[in-house]
């Protein structure tokens, strides 16, 4: 598929550095998880997660989100999708723990919404920077219990989302949805692991895509190969079973590059 | 088990290059899971290049549009991961090489030589190739001369990618085939461009790049029936293969094996599931052997 | 009505040659009931030829394979069918001819100019053309000198219809702008072929031909793109357009107008359901008129 | 669509010269009066009606049907379609009269047959040069009253398909459904025009196919310029007034030819 065009219809200022962008396509068939393509014609296409089926949410970190930051409601750009594995969808009633770090809430926004409209208990671990930093609290806590956590202390918890992690009992889960930074995501897994419920927890992967369809092999991870636009980019805490995840990744010429 | 060029295959389907070929434990995904004989790698040059902008590949109502520019670590770079498929992959791994000049050419295969290589494939025929204007591809004399050159350095087989992007790919497997080439590998990707109409912005972040797929399959039928006729040396037919009746097609003009590349797309075990289907001809139709295939249509007058 | 060397269209789609062009009656169906802008006739030879044996034209998955071997009554035998064409179609009608050599270009342009077409195109792309080994339309010197030539025996705007089939089209396109061509028309079909496995016999009688359709469209595309940036003279685009979108693109990478031929397989009205896309095209994004759109692709940078 | 390999599983002797080839492929949405274009591998491909939705019914006459009389039972060849447009169905209880000469009886006995299924009443003008020519008797027997005609007068009357038809009052028939060889389609088709009943009449023609799908406008007639491949072979009398019908055809190379 050609990008279509997806025409800006409002812009909400997430936080100081997080936007997220409404347009006029509706991606129905969007499972929590999946990404679009956004191309920001002239410049540069990136994969971004849904963070609704009419919007995505972008923090501003380089060249074309800064450029995405200067469009206005009218002005559109490509979009390619939706793309890749989403979360596993809860059944009515099962008891779900969410950790989300930073602009990692976004794909998990919907996925709390998604649980929430099948009656599914869901607890929240969400963690910034700083109080300014936090999104989608409110979308979360109309889900369930929000634990939150920041690096400053200026709201939640001081700290990082794995010291919350620590204290809850991981037992009482029947799923656990992980999106974030890098880094955390390792503390995570390695926690998780060490808990031994891997098997029920799914990790939403970011790596260097070119293709974004399962084509070119830019994404594929170690050591399984697996591709984290197609196969993934949510896969089970097992996939990632002796894998590169916390280590490193791979740079746009195929360089591996420590985390 | 046939042989292709001194190396084993347990099936005549190879992965093409540039395709899931950026890692040693996806080139492995695609041999062990997928079924592969063969897997190419990406094609690997002397220095790192991160590439053409995005959107690098687009799929199109028929076929695919990709222009990656020839995204690589350099050869230091990707020497891991060639050990990696070496290792593990349990079939032959062929390096797929680009340079400039026969010296950058090489270069790389030496560079690539400690990483045990079972081939090389000469990666002549990327359009966005940079030295020489027009790809190096399309000038018979430098195939011929990057061709000997990278012979001269190395002990193992050597393939020779064509473009279609010629008046006359015959010319150009001739060249290769003076040069001392083992098989020539057709086609490489055609010429083509998308544009965005709501925006005139073409789709590609290089503006245009290759065509591949379903589109190209006619052609690239073509270019191997008259390689078939004009060469010695083996041909391996890529371009738009998807399907079992593709790749017989393809080996009917005159391919000792197939390689495939955006039918990926699809599925990873493409592969198996075109040798089981190219097993299960042969037997229907009381073919001994896969050889028997190999050129079937210029018998037919 | 805009101008397209001289001739005044009343919209931007003509329909290419080869393609329901063989009558006078078929060319005014096309252009009454098909809404087409303009026809061009099927190209006219010096001889009567019955061209190739069936098949000669099969549907692909992707697009159109066809081999018809130029099929002609002569210039002597089609005088008739123009006349007709002429007298009922109300739009220009462009006479498709072809040769082997200079003179016969010049004679059978000569041989039709009592039909009084508004223009003519030059088929040098023909794979399957005698006389030089290759088509005609690969060598610059021969495009220059046939051009040149039917120039001078005619009052009338020339267009000079290209191959794809070549390592670069703009070669070819520089060559019929020296001379003196007043447009040129990319791009003919790619070369081609396909296999029946069940018997090994290629499709088409000539064994092989030439692919259109959908399939070829992004290689069109490519190809006027860089003839935009190569020439002076306007550029008709042709291959794989069948929806207004398509012609829109090709207009973007700066075609002037389209030609349309596979696509009436789907329907003969293609060219007024494709004209009528592009004027409610041209209403929503606020373009004054379809001059606005002719190269737009390469001011988005 | 590239050609369906069809083999042969049976062959029937219809005249000395006609044989029906029952092949292993149905084309289940054939409408009678539809061709298939069929590909003798190394010759030529020709067009020849469906006279069942898994049979043709070929007259020798040169090359192609001569190869094609060569090849038996288990031998294949290559069938594309079914094409063009066929007779009008007739509805229940309607009134038919077909009028079939030579091998033009192949596309017409699966239109009996299914005007029979449909329970119209369909009477039939069987014309060949011989008692030995005529085809399909019996199917068209079996759909109603069937007249027959010989040029050389071995069986019924002696004479042409036109010398029974200026007997019958066509004003009788919902529908009339013609084909044979062109001479005699025109002698009907002037017949039934002074008889002011061309609207409900078809005919079916023949001109040189090349494409066989509507492009290549080889099979283009005057004055309308339709496609006999794909506007017809079928055609109502009303699209063929003023037609180049019984006056001339075109060759392979399109030069008219008389007729
Ligand atoms: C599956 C997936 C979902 C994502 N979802 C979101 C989201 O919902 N919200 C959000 O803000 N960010 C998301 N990202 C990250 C986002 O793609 C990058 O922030 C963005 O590409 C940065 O582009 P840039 O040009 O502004 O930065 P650059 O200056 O080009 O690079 C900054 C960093 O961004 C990353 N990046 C750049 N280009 C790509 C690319 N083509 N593919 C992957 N990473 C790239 C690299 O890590 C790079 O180091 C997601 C990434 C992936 C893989
Ligand atoms: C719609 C249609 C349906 C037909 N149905 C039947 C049928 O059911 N049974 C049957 O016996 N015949 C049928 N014919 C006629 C049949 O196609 C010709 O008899 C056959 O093509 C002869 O081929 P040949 O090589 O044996 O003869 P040739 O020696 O090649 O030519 C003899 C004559 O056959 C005709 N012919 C040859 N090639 C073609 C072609 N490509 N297209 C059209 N006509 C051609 C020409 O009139 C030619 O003069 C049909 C024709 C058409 C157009
Ligand atoms: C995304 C992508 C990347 C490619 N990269 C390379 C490459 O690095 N080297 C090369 O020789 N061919 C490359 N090719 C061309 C393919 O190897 C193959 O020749 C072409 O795609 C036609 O085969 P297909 O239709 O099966 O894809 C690439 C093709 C695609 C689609
Ligand atoms: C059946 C057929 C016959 C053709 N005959 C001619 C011809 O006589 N002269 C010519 O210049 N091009 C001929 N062409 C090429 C078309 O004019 C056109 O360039 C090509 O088909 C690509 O356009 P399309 O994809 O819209 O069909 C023919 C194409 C087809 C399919
Ligand atoms: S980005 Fe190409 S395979 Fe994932
Ligand atoms: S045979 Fe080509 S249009 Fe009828």
């Amino acid at each position: 598929m050609l990008p279509l065009n997806a025409t800006i219809v409002h812009i909400t200022e997430e936080s100081p550095s997080i936007r997220t962008f409404f347009f006029d396509l509706e991606f129905e068939t969007m499972e929590p998880g999946q990404f679009v393509m956004v191309w920001i014609r002239g410049v540069d296409e990136v994969p971004m997660g849904l963070s609704r089926k009419n919007s995505i949410t972008v923090q501003k970190v380089g060249e074309a989100t800064s450029k995405l930051f200067e469009l206005k409601e009218g002005d559109s750009f490509g979009l390619r999708g939706p793309f890749g594995k989403g979360f596993s969808l809860p059944s009515k009633g099962e008891k779900i723990l969410i950790i989300a770090g930073g602009v990692g809430s976004a794909p998990l926004a919907p996925y709390a919404d998604a649980a929430c409209a099948v009656d599914s208990k869901v607890d929240t671990i969400l963690g910034a920077r700083s109080a300014d930093d936090l999104i989608f609290e409110e979308r979360f806590a109309a889900a369930g219990e929000v634990y939150v956590s920041t690096d400053d202390g200026s709201k939640g918890t001081k700290g990082f989302v794995t010291d919350i992690l620590s204290r809850l009992d991981v037992l009482l889960y029947d799923r656990i949805a992980v999106c974030g930074p890098e880094i955390m995501m390792a503390s995570v897994f390695r926690l998780l692991e060490d808990r031994k419920v891997l098997e029920k927890a799914e990790f939403s992967l970011h790596r260097y895509f070119k293709c974004g369809i399962g084509v070119c092999g830019a994404c594929c991870i170690d050591r399984s190969g697996l591709r984290v636009c197609k196969d993934g980019p949510v896969f089970s805490g097992v996939q990632l079973l002796d894998s590169e995840l916390g280590r490193y990744t791979r740079d746009a010429s195929g360089r591996r590059v420590k985390i | 088990m046939y042989t292709l060029t001194g190396l084993e295959l347990k099936n005549p389907t190879i992965l093409a290059a540039g395709i899931l070929g950026t890692t040693g434990a996806s080139l492995c995904r695609v041999a062990c899971e997928g079924g592969a004989g063969a897997v190419v790698t990406k094609s690997i040059g002397p220095m790192p290049k991160t590439g053409h902008p995005n959107p690098s590949m687009v799929r199109l109502e028929c076929g695919f549009l990709n222009a990656m520019g020839l995204p690589n670590p350099s050869y230091p770079g990707f020497l891991q991961e060639l050990e990696i498929a070496k290792k593990d992959s349990g079939v032959p791994v062929i390096a797929s090489i680009f340079g400039g000049t026969a010296a950058e050419f090489t270069e790389v295969a030496e560079g690539l030589l400690p990483g045990k290589p079972d081939a090389f494939e000469l990666n002549v025929s990327c359009p966005h190739a940079e030295g020489y204007g027009a790809a190096v591809g399309t000038n018979p004399c430098l195939v011929e001369a990057i061709t000997a050159a990278v012979k001269d350095v190395v002990n193992v087989p050597v393939w020779v990618k064509l473009s279609p992007n010629v008046s006359d790919i015959t010319c150009i497997g001739t060249a290769a085939e003076s040069g001392g080439a083992d098989a020539v590998v057709a086609i490489n990707t055609l010429k083509g461009m998308a544009i965005d109409i709501e925006s005139g912005y073409p789709v590609l972040g290089n503006r245009s790049g290759g065509l591949s797929g379903k589109a190209v399959k006619p052609v690239a039928v073509k270019c191997v029936y008259d390689l078939y006729t004009a060469l010695e040396i083996p041909i391996i037919g890529v371009g738009g293969v998807s399907s079992w009746q593709d790749a017989v097609e393809m080996m009917m003009a005159g391919a000792s094996a197939v390689q495939i590349g955006s039918a990926v797309y699809d599925r990873v075990d493409i592969f198996s599931e075109i040798s089981t289907g190219i097993e299960a001809f042969l037997q229907r139709k009381g073919y001994s052997n896969v050889k028997r295939l190999i050129g079937l249509s210029h018998e037919m007058v």
